[in-house]
């Protein structure tokens, strides 16, 4: 229904953000030249793998974006055309990076030379 | 020798009889192998005279000279690497950098290093390539594009090697066969883009073979007679280009479509198929084809001074040569003006330019001129065509 | 397209390690010299900037954003700064929002001159490729002079900018505009007006401004089309100097195919785009005021940032450059950064644009859309 | 498309090739001469020891941990060594900032190529010291 007032919605980004222990939030920009809007449509998703409707009909561009933010949080599209890996490669199929509980691989950290930074808040608040 | 004669009973076998006979029977020996030395002697004697008188007599010598060294081989193969030298050069120059610099005074031995070192690399045969085809047509190619070379009418008395009387046809049937090659040598180094290449070269020629073909019969009717030498002579007093400016035109056009050349790039085009059908080449291969390219460049500019701008015609004080050659390096200068000033075309718009427009003009001048000599009797009387 | 057409077709990859395929690969059926199916596959580049972003503090965050394309260092990190003041609500001296306006115009004509050389390298024409080439090199002296490095500016900081302008740095700015006005008359002729180069582009990957929305794109893919859609004008921001200009959004209306555009009407828009960019600069550099560069409590608010979200958004050379920010309480770094990058749009939009065109004709059309694997990948 | 109107384009544009062959390069020889670098420029660092206070700003605020300092090993009564590993550095010049003391410059100074990884640590003498070991090739001197 958004496409059909506004006539030249142009579908900028879809994202999800992960609020800790399996809660959600994706959102939805849409940005309007001629009546100068920016939509921002907010959905809060539950559980470890939460479905959506694949909104990919309406607005072409968002397929990619929605293809990305299944494999970096694990939110599944439902009738998605190509539901590939966009970014990772494939070994990360499952791995969901951008979920908080993604530990980065720190078995060769000693290597870096690196002292692992002192100050837990200082990672925004991800456990460690 | 062995029998009854010596009243005995007739022994099996006369001893002494045979120990004479030993020596005569030695020294015939000793004669069979002296004549057999002798005899290869004086034959490898007539081979080294039969040499000797055909290097070193007088006009076998020269020929040799003009064929190996002057117009020849060697010469050509220095002009190449001079052409390279120069074609990096003026493209630096034209894109506001400078050509190679560090090796040699001006970069002139960064030529030769690059052939060094691209001949010490070690060239690669891709595993789905048909392997003795893709060591075979590299040389090929360098041999076809070089031969021609020796019916250009470099002098008219002199420094000239060879003059047949359908030289221009046999030049063409030469630059015919190139892209021949180059279909072949994409096919066969088996790679997707390589094949693309070598379709696209056969594209080219197929595009440009016509109009060259038509334009140069200009030249050759004004003449009378289709070698290069007759065409040259003929032009001592007007040269062809003032006669035909438009068949000058589309043969240079034409000619660099067939190189494969900047606006007719197809074939090479690296920003889409990375290196046209020489893709796979490498090392002693990637050479040969390099300066097989750069070759076809310059026979075509040496064609074009001969049929057009009048060969070793030219400032009465300099030898015919020099003449040839100053003409040579102007055009060869107007070759890599051209191919770097223009973008690429694709090889459908490269077909439809040279048929809907090089073709119709070349026709046009040609009959131009016919009328011209037919209705201007003047004009008859500078061509040697025995006017009335 | 009949089945039997399909399996006489055959495979190429366009692919990471091609010459002209800087880092991104591209599948394409071909049936003889037609493409008849194209599956572009990103991935090459991606170096996780959302995930690094959630480990560095809010002033190393816009190092992060500028590497996400190079050639706009002043424009790419731009939306992160945004952001960022947006949740510390930091008030930007007027002499930073003008410099960082200055700025960001010479990034852009400089972007433009890059994008000149590399769009006709891919048409196989050198010589006009280097020679936008070197007047861009008058810009880059310019950054360098002001900020330092020549790419990696990290010109803006929250809060201000790090740099101040001095007479050297004018100098240098003058220097590249004037070099760009005198030479445009003559970049004009040889690529507006070769043959070959009307030839290659005239009627090569051509879409609707409808189509084009529908697929994401923004920037001057959008505006060859007529739509004069320019957020330095539709969404003026607060910390930049747009508004002590006047100048209108460049479009380009192509009387033969009004709505549409292809890649011809794409190199006009950015001929215009330039020389907006240029305008915009000349008017701004006697604006200049005095004053402070940076706002005097920038340092110590942007250490903790209150909880917020903010949406930076930037009208780069290739489109709407944005980043969504989302920080905790008193948190050192953002909990959530999404970075938006126009060329994922475009990238995108060749799955549905070249099939149909000629494989010789792939490269111009993805050329004309000004490419760059920074904003797709991340 | 008018055919003269073409070959006017076409004959222009060989006119600005033509022009640009005989005008001076743009490129200049590297090795031999080299651009004059504008003061700001950001190379590669100088630590200067005397005014150092061993306060490890530098440190924290380098966004790849690209600094490590050593408290113990003093020159001067209150200062430290600072090792600068420049295969990380990425010369963003936030530790030249973080620096109160003006203990840490950038220099115009931007050739670093080493043959080893290991040599592009530098460590606390090669950090304070400009001078290198001379260059050669080709019997010119370059550094």
């Amino acid at each position: 229904m958004i496409n059909e007032e506004v006539h030249d919605a142009l579908p900028e980004s879809v994202f999800g953000i992960d609020l800790e222990n399996d809660k959600y939030e994706l959102i939805y920009i849409i940005w309007s030249h001629s009546n100068r809007l920016l939509l921002q449509l907010r959905v809060s998703l539950e559980g470890e793998r939460p479905e959506i409707e694949s909104t990919c009909d309406i607005f072409p561009g968002f397929e990619w974006h929605e293809r990305e933010t299944r494999e970096m949080f694990g939110i599944e599209f439902k009738n998605h055309p190509d539901p590939r890996l966009l970014l990772l490669p494939d070994e990360l199929e499952g791995a969901f990076p951008l979920r908080k509980r993604f530990q980065t691989d720190r078995s060769r950290l000693d290597e870096t030379g690196i002292t692992p930074p002192k100050t837990p808040t200082r990672t925004g608040g991800a456990n460690q | 020798m062995v029998g009854p004669v010596n009243g005995g009973v007739m022994l099996q076998f006369d001893f002494f009889t045979w120990l004479a006979g030993i020596p005569d029977w030695i020294y015939g020996i000793l004669q069979w192998i002296i004549n057999l030395v002798l005899g290869v002697f004086y034959w490898a004697w007539g081979i080294i005279e039969w040499l000797w008188a055909m290097v070193f007599s007088p006009a076998n010598f020269m020929f040799l000279f003009r064929a190996v060294l002057f117009p020849g081989l060697i010469f050509v193969v220095l002009t190449l690497i001079w052409a390279v030298w120069f074609t990096r050069k003026l493209w630096g120059r034209i894109q506001d950098r400078r050509g190679p610099f560090h090796i040699g005074k001006y970069g002139g031995l960064q030529l030769f290093a690059d052939a060094i070192k691209l001949i010490g690399k070690e060239t690669i045969i891709p595993d789905n390539a048909k392997r003795w085809m893709f060591r075979f047509l590299p040389c090929l190619l360098l041999v076809v594009v070089l031969l021609p070379f020796c019916f250009i009418p470099w002098d008219f008395d002199f420094w000239y090697i060879s003059d047949l009387s359908v030289s221009l046809v046999l030049v063409f049937a030469f630059l015919t066969a190139v892209p021949v090659v180059s279909l072949l040598a994409g096919w066969v180094s088996g790679c997707k883009y390589s094949l693309i290449g070598g379709f696209r070269a056969a594209n080219n020629q197929f595009a440009a073979e016509i109009p060259m073909i038509v334009s140069s019969a200009g030249p050759a009717m004004l003449a009378g007679s289709l070698s290069l030498m007759g065409i040259a002579q003929a032009q001592t007093s007007v040269w062809f280009a003032v006669v035909l400016p438009v068949n000058l035109a589309t043969f240079l056009i034409a000619a660099i479509a067939s190189v494969g050349v900047f606006p007719f790039d197809a074939p090479v085009a690296d920003s889409e198929i990375i290196f046209g059908w020489r893709t796979e080449f490498t090392g002693i291969y990637f050479t040969l084809t390099y300066f097989a390219e750069f070759a076809e460049q310059m026979l075509y500019s040496a064609i074009i001074v001969a049929l057009f701008l009048g060969g070793p015609v030219g400032l009465p004080f300099l030898p015919g040569a020099v003449n040839f050659t100053i003409k040579f390096i102007i055009t060869f200068f107007f070759f890599v003006l051209v191919s770097s000033s223009f973008q690429r075309l694709r090889q459908d718009q490269i077909v439809h330019y040279c048929w809907r427009y090089l073709l119709p003009l070349a026709l046009l001048n040609v009959i131009f001129a016919m009328l011209a000599i037919v209705y201007l009797p003047e004009l008859a009387a500078l061509l040697p065509l025995g006017g009335p | 397209m009949s089945p039997n057409i399909l399996d006489e077709a055959i495979d190429v990859w366009f692919g990471p390690q091609h010459v002209s395929a800087h880092g991104w690969a591209t599948k394409l059926t071909l049936v003889g010299d037609y493409i008849v199916k194209c599956d572009p596959n990103a991935g090459y580049f991606h170096r996780s900037a959302e995930k690094v972003l959630e480990y560095r503090t809010f002033r190393q965050g816009s190092l992060v954003m500028e590497r996400m394309c190079m050639l706009e260092a002043f424009l790419a990190e731009y939306p992160y700064v945004a952001a960022v003041e947006k949740i510390a609500e930091l008030e930007v001296p007027d002499r930073a929002k003008v410099m960082r306006t200055i700025m960001m115009e010479l990034s852009r004509l400089h972007s433009i001159q890059f994008w000149w050389g590399q769009f006709n390298a891919e048409l196989g024409f050198f010589t006009m490729a280097l020679w936008p080439w070197v007047d861009r090199e008058y810009s880059l002296d310019a950054f360098e002079e002001l900020t330092g490095s020549r790419h990696t500016v990290s010109f803006s900081t929250p809060g201000g900018t790090r740099f101040d302008f001095n007479e050297k740095v004018l100098k240098q700015i003058n220097r590249a505009v004037k070099r760009f006005e005198d030479r445009l008359p003559k970049f004009r002729d040889m690529q507006m007006g070769s043959p070959t180069f009307r030839a290659r582009t005239k009627g090569i990957g051509q879409y609707t401004a409808k189509q084009g929305l529908k697929w994401g794109l923004s920037g001057p893919p959008i505006k060859a089309c007529g739509i004069p859609m320019d957020l330095r004008k539709d969404a003026p921001d607060s910390n930049l100097a747009y508004n002590l200009c006047d100048w209108e959004v460049p479009i380009t209306e192509n009387p033969d195919h009004p709505g549409e555009s292809d890649a011809l009407d794409r190199m006009e828009q950015r001929f215009k785009e330039a020389e907006t960019s240029v305008e915009i600069i000349k008017q701004l550099l006697p604006q200049l005021p005095e004053g402070p560069i940076i706002d005097a409590k920038a340092r110590a608010k942007v250490n903790r940032l209150p909880a917020g979200e903010a949406y930076g958004r930037v009208e780069g050379t290739r489109g709407i450059t944005s980043l969504w920010l989302k920080t905790q309480d008193k948190a050192q770094s953002a909990y959530r950064a999404k970075i938006r990058g126009p060329c994922f749009a475009s990238y995108y939009a060749l799955k549905d644009l070249v099939p149909g065109a000629k494989f010789a004709d792939f490269i111009v059309i993805f050329g004309s859309l000004d490419p760059y694997p920074g904003w797709w990948d991340r | 498309m008018g055919f003269f109107s073409v070959l006017g384009d076409i004959f222009k544009i060989l006119k600005h090739t033509f022009r640009q062959v005989f005008k001076r390069p743009f490129t200049y020889f590297y090795p031999f001469e080299d651009r004059i670098y504008p003061e700001r420029t950001r190379g590669r660092h100088i630590h200067v020891r005397q005014n150092c206070t061993a306060c490890a700003q530098c440190v924290r605020s380098c966004p790849v941990v690209a600094i490590r300092i050593d408290k113990d090993d003093k020159m001067y009564e209150k200062d430290a060594a600072l090792y600068f590993d420049y295969t990380r550095c990425i010369f963003c010049g936030h530790c030249v900032e973080a620096c109160r003391f003006n203990a840490l410059f950038h220099t115009p100074v931007v050739d670093l190529s080493e043959g080893d990884r290991r040599d592009l640590i530098y460590g606390p003498d090669k950090i304070t010291t400009l001078e290198r070991e001379p260059f050669e090739w080709r019997g010119r001197r370059f550094r």
